[in-house]
């Protein structure tokens, strides 16, 4: 079995990676000044009858050593991830180019809309939600008419941007795709953007990562990342029947 | 333990009077959690909140305030008839407050049930009520009526605890304390801590009432 | 409430002619309630325990009749298979029973109420009557939440962290009136919090025995005074959400109902505002319990005990701007993450210290490895993991990937069960004595630390790896994911190791219960400590102290030079020391 | 007190809701009196659009997609042949002496999961009849009933099995969904008294055992709404009262 992180399927994914490497070095070190320390004290000064142990209250330069290296250590790893945070999750982050996605989780169903030809996805509307058209797809929207509307299923093409947005039917779900190294709650009520690109064509897993009921470890999709030809293809064999979105 | 058990000096404040600041610290903490959450509710809620004055009747309210506030007053000049070692008028001061809590629980359960006969319940509006078809005319904002409730009933109702529990050990101090005249010019511990708790009560309410009914 | 405070306490040790439940059951003495919460909260543990190898059966074996499950009724495990509804319910109540029934109680309701007026020399609480009210509710408190577990459609499912609109709405989780029953709980429970927190600081301020200024407080108290201002600001946090939840189950309100303009992340802001200090309720004592066990065995002074306060107080108000690191990817404003990752990570600094501390209390020190000292030591290497491998988590890019998986379970774990527990089984050892005049048998304490330290690793290490695989917290069946098969081998060896944890619990519950009745009789001080409470017989009388202790020094006054043996109690006069100066009576 | 008031409470609760639950009823099986019959047939006038019932992707649950030859479509409208409508609940609205007692059935009435599917999807039980819930896909499904006059519930099946439930009181109609695959959709008549029917492959129902009266029937369609009629029948005899839906 794979004793380290899974395969890295996203842009974010090395260099996420990276810090996972770099703080288990940080950590490394008090870890084993503090558990070797341990261990050569039990040993060296494991009690004598008679003896006395060394009487003294501290050190103050020693304290203050000890509390200045991990107060700098963490103030720079803090900004350094904060500059990679930005850069995900960050307000404005989201390139323009990128290729919406609609996500929309219900209890214990993951319903895919992809916008089609003219790239743009149709408005949806929470009050046409039904068992006909799960994600409240607006088919007036002249955008809507091309997209396509699948369940479990997330297709997208290698190397570009995508850009999902997440709505949630019910109760608390969240987005996360190992490979990716992503992960967003969605939250209902909540309209929710997360980004990536997809770099490594092939087939992985979303998993809901927030309780969400009974059936929470049963609510599971295939994404599929198909090359920007392939995925074309797809599309144009999957255009909606016109009845795509009920009625 | 009280002193004069000989004690490291701490503060010098005797143990239940700083006790009850403590609790009092912790009261500040739960409704904050509360106000907290009304202040984020409302502005984050979709659209207009209902205009003051429409569903709560602010004029019964404000006397409720004034006689809270009155309670608090009488409350310190029974205080200070204690420490001026008068326990006549002691009793007189503390049996007012008492009635001025008594009276103010009485009007807000009168003003609670007024209100859902006029359909304001916490789950919002009811179907079918007055407010209900206030809601429909559009004098009302139903998009947050749900919140406005919500928010109303669990503030003003947990206030409302808050003053009953006042009054019952106010009620229990004077038939226990005052009347057999335990209390003296020394030792009125009980008349100054009940005082503490009660003049808290009386500020959130202030609170409550500039934030809940005026605005 | 103000009215009970009223405490006609007579502190006389002699003729103590107060009747059988007096004593023992409605009891106002701050020992017999700390033995009541001990065994109250032993009990939970044990119950939690239960519910955890439930847990690892299902995880381990998905789907395979558990072993003796067939006992459990249709709704829970039909012929002994778990049922995903089930499960959530053990999942749910085992964090619950874990964090605030046992961990909480055992740290907060037995060690602060039996070791603060003991130390602080004074003759009980502020509030005997308060305290005795704090563990009634605390009890009821208990039983409530046990009862879920037995009504229609079972106890919550939710999560221990209650999150909306799961929790809120029966129609999504399929539960009853066992949800309702965890609010009810919650508010009994912080009730009970609150009097005792309000009890504990009050002591620590009012009634300290002449000479013991806050300076010559042992680090233990310190710990606990600083918790008990942290439970007393955060439960009643909790405890409002709790009230809300509750009108949103009985009442139909709509605070967290997002059709309603209701907001579903207000939950998890309250719940975290209150749910960080809690975790720093869990840590702290343990922390300051451990510092009085490592300075005992290392027969030192503690190492830098300004830095140690300070650290405590630095811990504690940390805390209070952290909530945020528990919903970095909960859809909460990204720059709000940014801050919090920085406050976050900056609680590394004091916990270094403190750890670092320690380290050196034990250099150059004459170890004496007695049970205590064994499991204080094993306190500092696993807490030492558990803390570390927070700050992956506080990083917020990879918390995106970690948050949720068993990175998180195995994390809470290093700290709750590596240090929190660790700390209190070290603990319960030590005090046996004070509390029951008897000794705990040292060979089978030895042997219960040796196994549960081998195998505590066993179960938990692994956790780390599985999350790094993406295991998601709460599945049922992890099997169902293809990226997870490969580490079901693993999941089945945690859940042996689990199984071997929890027996050899059992040795510590048989060595408990033996010691209780045929342990041997211990001497007034039998780890020749400085604390007050060892200059009073076993076990201590009621009211304590007949005429209270004088205190010339700090507690941790180990091999002072000058002095035949290498402790020195606090109130033993030296001839050169000074009477301290005492406050005006009645002040 | 506090203590055992609330423990008292609790308990007391908790044994009311478990009675709730699963009262038991133990009244011996009914012998169908002699009586009036009222059957008819369901017709369909026009065609349903071919949208009406949509396709079931199955792709995930091979298990279950391994069942059908053709791509599964969810059975909204059951147009037969013969045109008429099958999956019609029709019962006796009112009409029935008041305060009449009806003996419970105590042969449950079964809803089968099979192939991702409710099997029957429209079925009549009694009040406290029980109900065979069964589990023969041996994967996850959920059933929750979305009671509005009965107790709601909403339990797992991870594995071949079954559950059973009843329900207290008169409801018409109850729906039931998985909610693990969202296109599977049930929905229980549940009535105090025996008299109802649902249309089969053939479009006709029947109803029997009726005492002389005068009754109001209604049919109800999941799409096409509800239909009644008043109908009065002799002690004994067979009358016939078709509904005819139109499909939109």
């Amino acid at each position: 079995m794979n004793w380290w992180l899974p395969p890295q399927a996203s842009n974010f994914a090395p260099r996420i990676d990276g810090m996972f490497t770099a703080i288990l070095i940080i950590t490394a070190i008090p870890f084993f000044l503090v558990e070797i320390g341990v261990i050569w004290f039990v040993f060296k000064y494991r009690g004598r009858p008679g003896q006395k142990g060394h009487y003294t209250h501290g050190n103050t330069r020693l304290e203050m050593i000890w509390t200045a290296i991990p107060a700098v250590t963490m103030v720079a790893l803090g900004l350094i991830s904060n500059s990679f945070w930005v850069q995900i999750k960050g307000r404005n982050s989201v390139p323009a180019d990128a290729y919406p996605v609609g996500v929309h989780a219900k209890q214990f169903e993951w319903w895919v809309t992809l916008p089609g030809p003219d790239g743009k996805l149709g408005r949806t509307v929470d009050s046409l939600i039904s068992k006909a058209n799960p994600t409240g797809l607006d088919t007036t929207d002249a955008d809507a008419k091309d997209d396509i509307v699948i369940r479990n299923q997330l297709h997208l093409p290698a190397g570009r941007p995508i850009v999902a947005y997440l709505t949630a039917e019910d109760v608390i779900h969240s987005f996360y795709v190992p490979e990716f190294r992503v992960r967003q709650d969605i939250v209902p009520g909540l309209h929710i953007k997360a980004w990536f690109v997809a770099t490594v064509p092939g087939k992985y897993e979303i998993g809901c990562s927030q309780l969400c009921g009974l059936g929470h470890y049963k609510m599971r999709a295939q994404v599929t990342v198909h090359t920007q030809a392939d995925f074309d293809a797809w599309a144009k064999e999957h255009a909606p029947q016109p009845q795509a979105g009920g009625e | 333990m009280d002193p004069p058990f000989p004690a490291e000096r701490g503060v010098d404040v005797y143990n239940k009077k700083l006790g009850m600041w403590v609790f009092l610290a912790s009261e500040v903490m739960f409704f904050a959690a509360l106000i907290g959450s009304y202040v984020i509710l409302r502005f984050g809620a979709p659209g207009e909140w209902a205009k003051p004055g429409v569903v709560l009747n602010i004029k019964i309210t404000a006397f409720n305030t004034f006689l809270l506030i009155c309670s608090s007053v009488s409350m310190v000049k029974a205080y200070a008839a204690v420490s001026d070692g008068d326990i006549g008028k002691m009793r007189f001061w503390l049996l007012m407050t008492i009635l001025g809590g008594a009276c103010f629980v009485g009007i807000q359960v009168f003003e609670y049930i007024h209100l859902v006969e006029r359909g304001f319940v916490p789950a919002g509006v009811r179907e079918g009520s007055e407010l209900a078809e206030m809601v429909a005319k559009g004098e009302l904002p139903g998009a947050t009526m749900g919140l406005y409730g919500s928010t109303f009933f669990t503030m003003t109702g947990f206030h409302g605890f808050h003053v009953t529990c006042g009054v019952i050990s106010m009620l229990f101090l004077y038939l226990t304390k005052a009347l057999p005249g335990k209390y003296t010019q020394q030792d009125h511990a009980g008349i100054e801590v009940v005082g503490l708790y009660w003049h808290f009560v009386d500020l959130v309410w202030i609170i409550l009432f500039t934030i809940v009914y005026l605005i | 409430m103000t009215t009970v405070a009223a405490s006609p306490h007579t502190g006389h040790a002699h003729h103590d002619d107060r009747s059988f439940v007096s004593k023992y059951i409605f009891s106002t003495d701050h020992k017999i309630i700390g033995i009541q919460f001990l065994f109250l909260s032993l009990f939970f543990l044990l119950v939690g325990g239960i519910l955890a190898m439930q847990i690892r059966w299902q995880l381990g074996f998905p789907g395979k009749p558990m072993p003796g499950g067939g006992i459990l009724p249709q709704t829970m495990a039909p012929g002994g298979v778990i049922l995903p509804e089930y499960y959530l319910q053990l999942v749910t109540m085992h964090g619950t029973f874990m964090v605030f029934f046992a961990i909480m109680l055992l740290l907060v309701g037995v060690y602060a109420n039996f070791i603060i007026p003991l130390k602080l020399g004074a003759h009980d609480m502020a509030f005997p009557r308060i305290n005795m009210a704090s563990f009634w509710s605390a009890f009821v408190s208990g039983i409530l939440m046990l009862s879920s577990l037995f009504v229609a459609d079972g106890a919550p499912r939710a999560g221990w962290t209650m999150y909306v609109p799961l929790s809120a709405r029966h129609d999504y989780s399929g539960v009853g009136f066992g949800q309702e029953l965890w609010s009810i709980s919650i508010i009994f429970f912080g009730l009970s919090s609150v009097l005792g927190s309000l009890n504990y600081i009050t002591t620590v301020i009012n009634n300290r025995a002449p000479g013991m200024t806050w300076f010559r407080m042992p680090l233990s108290v310190w710990a606990l005074f600083i918790t008990a201002v942290l439970g007393l600001l955060a439960v009643p946090v909790l405890a409002g959400a709790a009230i809300m939840l509750l009108f949103e189950q009985v009442l139909g309100t709509h605070f967290f109902d997002p059709s309603a303009g209701g907001q579903v992340l207000l939950w998890q802001h309250l719940f975290w505002f209150f749910g960080h200090p809690e975790v720093y309720i869990l840590i702290l004592p343990a922390m300051g319990l451990v510092s009085e066990l490592i300075a005992n065995g290392s027969r030192k002074p503690i190492f830098g005990y300004h830095s140690m306060v300070f650290a405590i107080v630095g811990i504690a108000f940390l805390s209070w701007i952290v909530w945020g690191h528990h919903m970095f990817v909960s859809g909460m404003n990204p720059t709000l993450g940014s801050s919090f990752m920085v406050t976050t990570l900056l609680i590394a600094v004091p916990t270094a210290i403190k750890v670092f501390n320690w380290l050196s209390t034990m250099w150059r020190g004459n170890l004496r490895f007695h049970t205590p000292m064994l499991h204080a030591i094993g306190f500092v290497t696993m807490f030492t993991i558990g803390g570390l491998s927070g700050i992956f988590m506080a990083a917020t890019p990879l918390d995106m990937f970690i948050h949720d998986t068993y990175f998180i379970v195995a994390h809470i774990h290093y700290v709750l069960f590596g240090g929190s527990l660790f700390a209190i089984f070290g603990s319960i050892v030590f005090w046996f004595p004070k509390m029951f005049g008897r000794m705990m048998n040292e060979a089978w304490g030895k042997v219960h630390f040796w196994l549960t330290f081998i195998f505590f690793n066993t179960t938990f290490f692994p956790m780390h790896m599985i999350g790094m695989a993406g295991h998601m917290r709460r599945l049922y069946d992890p099997t169902i994911y293809e990226f997870l098969r490969p580490v079901q081998p693993l999941n089945v060896f945690i859940s042996v190791n689990a199984f071997l944890l929890f027996a050899v619990q059992i040795i510590f519950f048989v060595n408990f219960w033996w010691s209780l009745f045929k342990g041997e009789k211990a001497s007034q001080n039998p780890w020749e400590d400085n604390g007050l409470e060892w200059t009073l017989p076993n076990p201590a009388p009621h009211g304590n102290w007949e005429t209270p202790p004088t205190v010339y020094r700090g507690p941790y006054e180990f091999s002072a030079p000058g002095v035949t043996e290498d402790y020195l109690p606090q109130n033993r006069k030296l001839p050169t020391d000074r009477e301290p100066a005492l406050s005006p009576a009645g002040h | 007190m506090r203590t055992l008031g609330s423990v008292a409470a609790v308990g007391g609760a908790a044994g009311l809701l478990v009675l709730l639950a699963w009262a038991p009823n133990t009244t011996p099986a009914p012998h169908r009196a002699a009586g009036a019959t009222i059957s008819g047939k369901i017709k369909l006038t026009g065609k349903p659009a071919a949208s009406v019932n949509p396709e079931i992707d199955m792709s995930e649950e091979s298990k279950c997609a391994a069942q059908y030859k053709s791509t599964p479509h969810e059975q909204i409208v059951m147009a037969n042949p013969n045109g008429t409508l099958g999956n019609v609940f029709v019962y006796v609205k009112s009409g029935l002496p008041a305060g009449a007692k009806y003996p419970t059935p105590t042969t449950p009435v079964t809803i089968d999961q099979q192939g991702c599917l409710y099997h029957p999807r429209v079925f009549g039980i009694m009040v406290n009849q029980p109900l065979a819930i069964k589990n023969s896909d041996g994967l996850l499904h959920n059933i929750k009933a979305m009671a509005k006059k009965n107790r709601p519930f909403n339990i797992s099946q991870p594995t071949n099995m079954t559950t059973d439930r009843s329900f207290s009181v008169e409801e018409v109609m109850l729906p039931f969904e998985c909610n693990v695959h969202g296109w599977m959709h049930a929905f229980a008549g549940v009535l105090p008294h025996p008299f109802f029917s649902v249309s089969g492959a053939d479009g006709s129902f029947s109803i029997s055992g009726l005492p002389a009266g005068t009754y109001t029937i209604e049919a109800w369609h999941e799409k096409y709404g509800t239909q009644t009629a008043t109908v009065t029948v002799a002690a004994t005899g067979t009358k016939t009262q078709d509904f005819t839906f139109t499909a939109k």
